[in-house]
């Protein structure tokens, strides 16, 4: 182990180098979250049929994105860990579009 | 060393019923056993095979006759075969299962209805004609039978065995299975899914009767009203036809020969008007209102009770004109009692 | 040190001369607190092996019970509101504080860190609060039973649990949920225990299969349980204030319960059986001297089941109502994660081919679990079948079914891991002659108790009956006939593994002359397990590697 | 658990490397290295949130199933809300992950001060979050829409009444705000505890900050604290709209 730890920056897949993101980036990061917030209300105001319901979760799905990535250093972090998020973004889709694979199609009837 | 009476018994009991299979007495059932053996035989199969393989290779390859061992990484082709043959095994089971789900649960066009009310813990079967059952049902041999079933508390399951059939009686929500009976007797009603309490005591008995007797039984256990019938007094004292009376000012869509037609609803929806239409749309009316129409119809969530519903369903069912519908308003307004129905109106169906 | 190789794959060291270490993890530290506060993967390890026997033989005190009522068709030993209780407090105790946690909190525990060369699991504080979890679950669960019991039947159905029963049905839900987080929190602690902690030279490729069982089943505990524990807050909610959300009547639907529930209920099953599949590759490997049979293949079904196991969760609600749709898809998935099953139960046969094989105990329950869980899961063909399902679906076929599976399967497997690292675990053998005896009554009791079931099933008879029709007494005597030679089954490993403690022959390091890490030190382990973190330098099950250290061992005493 | 989780930094790594037991108290026997141990610590980290999302998953399903079958109902329920209030705590909510950032990187330059000062002022935001989210609960407690026995929907169905401008629901939808107001509580409600949690966890953190003890560039504590606190925000930015912003425009 201790030679695997050595050579942390060749073996990609399980570790990461530790980078550290400065405030300035942090603070774009805040402006950026606060923007998209003031963004998803107003939205939310205007009449777009259908399309409002895509864009409220198109700027939360955003802002969750930039928040694990910058505040949460996911962008920074080796693939295992990416793999980690994308595992349980994954699950949680298979649970629902195999859930409502069921509901939807309920009232197709029989053949 | 003599038998004890009570061992003697339970031998002889075994003897009697040495069955391994249910009595096949539906047209269903043959289909249902061929795929059974099916598998029961990969199954047999498939076992003998690894039982056969563990022991030739224990008998084989002990330490005593094999002191060493000689090591193998493993085989692509002995590894790709038996990927690939239970696979395909197992998607012809798929393919053979899926048909027979099909085959269950897709009843033919000309089956009589009956209906299924499931509570905690017994069963309710109300014929057309009106007649009510508790955990019994009869039905005529050579005939296909749908069964709308739903639940007045929590999930039961209609199950019987002999017919190969069983489905869920939900809360909320009609479900169907239909069977047509193959043999003239008596077969257990199971209800399977677990229910509370008494779960093991909701259990009944389905009848099997030829046509004649069927016939003499309905006219005998008639209760002189048929379901229609209440559905059609219900359909006055609930109000109903203070807005869906068929005239041109009539606040409501008319009702007459909406079975089984494609209505266009106000968000743009075609649906198909069936029995869960029918219920749902009595329960949830905002979620159903056909196009032209307002959302001011009230709901009768709690105010009907589940066999209030098929009774209503099957007057709605049943509805051809609005003739009987205007009839009940006229004498609303005269201040009079609902009308009883002459008996003759009993064979409209 | 070791007597001949060749003549036995026991290889004791001779008694009169055999002491075992001075130092071992037993007697490292005394008194209770070293044990309640310890952080020692091995002895957490005996923590869970005495709480899960002690709640498996609650849970089979039930199993006797209701095969005592069923003995006759009439509900004459309890009436049915008992009856009812006693199998939901079977389900409930052996599937969530038995089954899931048995062989991962014990052999797992205890085998990991060994097998991977590490000196503990990446979070040992973790470790022990999940056992405190479990037992606080536990005891929960044993409150709600001493409170009064529950009747819902382990799968808490709505509306049912919800709003028509007025038993202990929060408590229980509380206490499920409360024995979930212990699973996560140990599924999180191998995870990563398997990523961060193996020795030098331990690639993923050189693991020995136990490790990748144990890999796949824990990504299903993390994955799965929470959407358990929301399921159980909804119930519990929806119980206490009295709203909607499955009650049909307020607008709420109770299948959408049942999507979340199986949703991690059907993957459940896939982490009580994985680890025991782990354990049968194993005790394969070692007692037939022979390398697994296409060991990329075994490991690769095996996150091939936890990845499948995923996705066919509504083959429990054919009938229920779903969309024929769906069923169709989730039929089909049911029928693919059938294949990886299979592909092991061959790659096990094969492996014994050309092999030395010895048949010492764990052996035979293994040859016991190929037979079982062959029969389990092809019967579990039947039911994923569209149309075969409607017939057999909540009847003794599925009893018989999950049955052959999980204690065939998974409970055959932990006692032959039981057996396996016995020596291990506490230095000292079990007694081989009875031993050997006890699994073969548990091979045919359990035959005699299950498999009339299955006819019973096809013959119509719902499961979770208290009475039952008169004509199926005979099969129901021949299970609980079959249920008593178990029971006899299983209590004699509990009398002679404890027997075995202070008289048992001293193991030695490697009784079994096995190839994993975990054979290379003393038994019992040293505390620390490893003086010096070893390293991997060869291909797991390498038994030409362990003759020629074997070897060399000799000359060197010599 | 978070003890369980701790790590040294890799600055200390090459004193390390002649594998001594311990040279910092943090390090822990059993890891080799304290890189290695740092990684555990976090990859363990990350595993809990895999479980929290798909703890909070099964709610978003069901939230997403009834959305879609009632819709007005929900439309009508989420309108309930106060937007202001839940925009603003949005707001609140980024900026006490903006400061728990600032944290670690304070933590990880060992600015023993600036990290304190952070910890606190995340705590604080936090505090105000919770206390605006018992306004809403209060108001909804008032007005009987907490689900249950007492819920009243008389307001939905008479909104004329109530003065609201808004087209009256039909009875049974009305019914079924009640699965809205449900999922509200139920979601925002475990979100709140989680936040609870958090809260209780910094209250743990702060005075340890103050000591000094992250500031020798131990910053494991805190940094994984940060993952679940951002971890909880991200939650609650799908909440935000899904719950107060399901239509805002009444010409519908």
């Amino acid at each position: 182990m201790t030679d695997q730890a050595t050579h942390a920056h060749v073996n990609d897949l399980e570790h990461a180098e530790h980078r550290i993101v400065t405030p300035l980036q942090y603070f774009f990061v805040y402006i950026a979250m606060l923007a998209l917030t003031a963004l998803t209300c107003a939205a939310a105001f205007i009449d777009l049929k259908w399309a409002n319901a895509v864009i409220a979760v198109g700027i939360a799905c955003t802002q969750a994105a930039i928040g694990a990535l910058f505040f949460m250093h996911a962008a920074f972090q080796s693939r295992l860990i990416k793999l980690t998020i994308g595992a349980g973004v994954f699950m949680f889709l298979v649970m629902v579009t195999m859930t409502m694979s069921d509901y939807i199609s309920r009232s197709w009837g029989m053949w | 060393m003599g038998l004890s009476p009570v061992l003697w018994q339970f031998l002889v009991n075994w003897l009697h019923n040495a069955t391994l299979f249910p009595a096949e007495a539906s047209t269903i059932a043959p289909y249902t056993d061929a795929l059974y053996f099916f598998l029961v035989l990969m199954t047999i199969f498939g076992t003998t095979l690894v039982a056969v393989l563990v022991v030739v290779f224990s008998a084989r390859y002990s330490r005593q006759r094999s002191p060493v061992a000689t090591q193998i990484e493993g085989s692509t082709l002995l590894e790709t075969t038996w990927t690939i043959i239970p696979l395909a095994i197992f998607l012809v089971v798929y393919v053979w299962g899926a048909l027979l789900y099909f085959r269950i649960y897709n009843p033919p066009t000309n089956a009589m209805n009956i209906y299924i009310v499931g509570k905690q813990w017994m069963w309710k079967a109300e014929h057309p004609g009106g007649q009510h059952e508790i955990d019994a049902l009869h039905v005529p041999l050579g005939q296909p039978v749908q069964l709308t079933m739903i639940s007045q508390d929590v999930f039961h399951s209609f199950s019987v065995p002999d017919f190969r059939i069983k489905r869920e009686v939900i809360p909320g929500r009609y479900s169907t299975v239909w069977f047509e009976a193959t043999k003239v007797g008596r077969y257990h009603l199971f209800c399977s899914q677990y229910c509370g309490t008494q779960h093991s005591g909701m259990v009944g008995w389905i009848t099997v009767m030829t046509p004649e007797d069927y016939k003499t039984w309905l006219e005998q256990s008639t209760s002189g009203q048929s379901l229609a019938q209440n559905g059609e007094r219900l359909y006055a004292s609930m109000g109903c036809n203070s807005c869906h009376n068929g005239t041109a000012a009539a606040r409501g869509p008319d009702l007459a020969g909406v079975y089984g037609s494609k209505l266009t609803l106000t968000d743009g929806r075609q649906i198909l008007v069936d029995d869960a239409y029918l219920r749902d749309a009595i329960l949830n009316p905002s979620a159903h209102v056909t196009a032209g129409y307002a959302a001011i119809m009230p709901t009768y969530q709690g105010q009907l009770s589940e066999d209030g519903l098929i009774d209503l369903v099957e007057f709605i069912k049943n509805m051809q004109s609005d003739y009987r519908v205007q009839q009940t308003l006229v004498t609303a307004a005269s201040g009079e009692s609902a009308p009883t129905t002459p008996p003759q109106a009993a064979g409209e169906r | 040190m070791s007597t001949a190789v060749g003549n036995t794959i026991v290889s004791l060291p001779d008694q009169s001369t055999a002491q075992l270490p001075k130092r071992h993890y037993i007697n490292n530290e005394y008194g209770l607190l070293s044990w309640l506060l310890t952080e020692d993967h091995k002895r957490i390890a005996l923590l869970y092996l005495f709480s899960v026997t002690f709640f498996f033989f609650i849970g089979g005190a039930f199993a006797g019970l209701i095969r005592l009522e069923l003995l006759t068709p009439q509900p004459d030993l309890v009436a049915a509101d008992t009856y009812n209780k006693f199998f939901t407090m079977h389900g409930l105790i052996m599937i969530f504080l038995f089954l899931v946690p048995s062989i991962p909190g014990v052999l797992g525990n205890f085998l990991i860190p060994l097998m991977i060369g590490a000196r503990d699991l990446a979070f040992p504080k973790l470790n022990l609060l999940s056992w405190y979890v479990y037992m606080a679950g536990g005891t929960l669960t044993l409150a709600a039973l001493v409170l009064g019991g529950v009747d819902t039947g382990w799968t808490f159905t709505t509306p049912l649990s919800t709003h028509y029963l007025n038993t202990h049905v929060i408590t229980a839900a509380m206490a499920i949920f409360i024995t979930g987080f212990s699973s996560i929190l140990t599924g999180i602690n191998f995870i990563v225990t398997i990523h961060r902690m193996r020795c030098p030279g331990m690639t993923w490729f050189r693991m020995p299969l136990f490790l990748w069982a144990h890999y796949a089943a824990s990504l299903l505990m993390v994955l799965g349980t929470p959407v358990l524990a929301t399921t159980l807050v909804l119930v519990a909610l929806e119980r206490l204030f009295g709203i909607g959300i499955f009650d049909p009547a307020k607008g709420g639907d109770p299948l959408l319960f049942q999507h979340l529930f199986w949703f991690y209920s059907h993957p459940a099953v896939y982490i009580m059986i994985l680890p025991g599949m782990g354990v049968i590759s194993e005790v394969i490997s070692t007692c037939s001297r022979k390398r697994i049979f296409g060991y990329t293949a075994v490991a690769f079904s095996s996150v091939a089941i936890a990845l499948f196991g995923f996705f066919v969760w509504e083959h429990h609600m054919f009938i229920m109502g779903v969309s024929s749709y769906s069923a169709l898809v989730f039929s089909l998935l049911t029928m693919l994660v059938a294949v990886p099953s299979a592909i092991k139960i061959f790659n096990w046969a094969f492996t014994l081919q050309k092999g030395s094989i010895t048949f010492e105990t764990p052996m035979l329950y293994c040859f016991g679990f190929m037979g079982l869980f062959t029969i389990g899961g092809l019967t579990g063909v039947f039911l994923g079948s569209l149309g075969m399902d409607i017939h057999l679906t909540e009847t003794y076929f599925v009893v018989a079914h999950f049955h052959f599976v999980m204690v065939g399967g998974g409970l055959m497997a932990f006692l032959a891991g039981i057996h396996f690292w016995w020596p291990k675990m506490t230095g000292r053998m079990y007694p081989e002659t009875i031993s050997k005896l006890a699994a073969v009554t548990t091979f045919i009791g359990f035959n005699l108790t299950f498999l009339p079931q299955f006819v019973l099933g096809y013959l119509g008879l719902p499961r979770r009956y208290a009475a039952y029709p008169p004509e199926f007494q005979v099969l129901n005597v021949l299970s609980t006939a079959g249920a008593t030679v178990l029971g006899f089954g299983y209590m004699l490993p509990m009398l002679y593994l404890v027997w075995s403690l202070k008289y048992g022959a001293i193991a030695g390091s490697n009784p079994w002359q096995a190839t994993g890490l975990e054979w290379q030190i003393a038994s019992p382990p040293p505390t620390e397990n490893f003086a010096e973190i070893p390293i991997m330098d060869h291909e797991v099950y390498d038994y030409e590697w362990l003759a020629n250290k074997t070897k060399k061992e000799v000359t060197t005493v010599g | 658990m978070d003890s369980a989780l701790a790590t040294t930094d890799p600055a200390d790594l090459h004193a390390e490397q002649e594998h001594g037991h311990v040279s910092l108290p943090q390090h822990r026997h059993h890891f080799e290295t304290v890189e290695q141990q740092r990684e555990a610590g976090s990859f363990g980290m990350w595993l809990f949130l895999l479980t929290e999302i798909m703890f909070f998953g099964g709610m978003f399903l069901a939230y997403l199933l009834y959305r879609n079958w009632y819709y007005p109902a929900f439309v009508v329920g989420s309108n309930q809300l106060s937007v202001r209030i839940g925009t603003f705590n949005t707001m609140v909510l980024i900026t006490s992950g903006f400061c728990m950032a600032i944290g670690v990187w304070a933590a990880e330059v060992r600015k023993r001060s600036l990290l304190t000062a952070m910890l606190v002022t995340t705590t604080l935001l936090g505090v105000l979050f919770l206390s605006l989210k018992y306004d809403e609960y209060h108001e909804k407690y008032e007005l009987h829409h907490i689900p249950g026995n007492n819920f009243n929907v008389s307001m939905f169905t008479n909104p004329a009444g109530y003065g609201i401008k808004e087209a009256p629901l039909p009875p049974d939808m009305a019914q079924k705000t009640q699965v809205f107001f449900f999922l509200y509580f139920a979601m925002t409600g475990m979100h709140a505890l989680h936040m609870i949690i958090g809260l209780g966890i910094l209250c743990w953190l702060i005075p340890r900050a103050r000591r000094g003890d992250f500031s020798s560039g131990y910053v494991a504590p805190v940094e994984n604290f940060a993952l679940y606190w951002h971890f909880i925000d991200v939650v609650w930015l799908f909440l935000y709209p899904l719950l107060y912003l399901i239509n805002r425009h009444p010409m519908h």
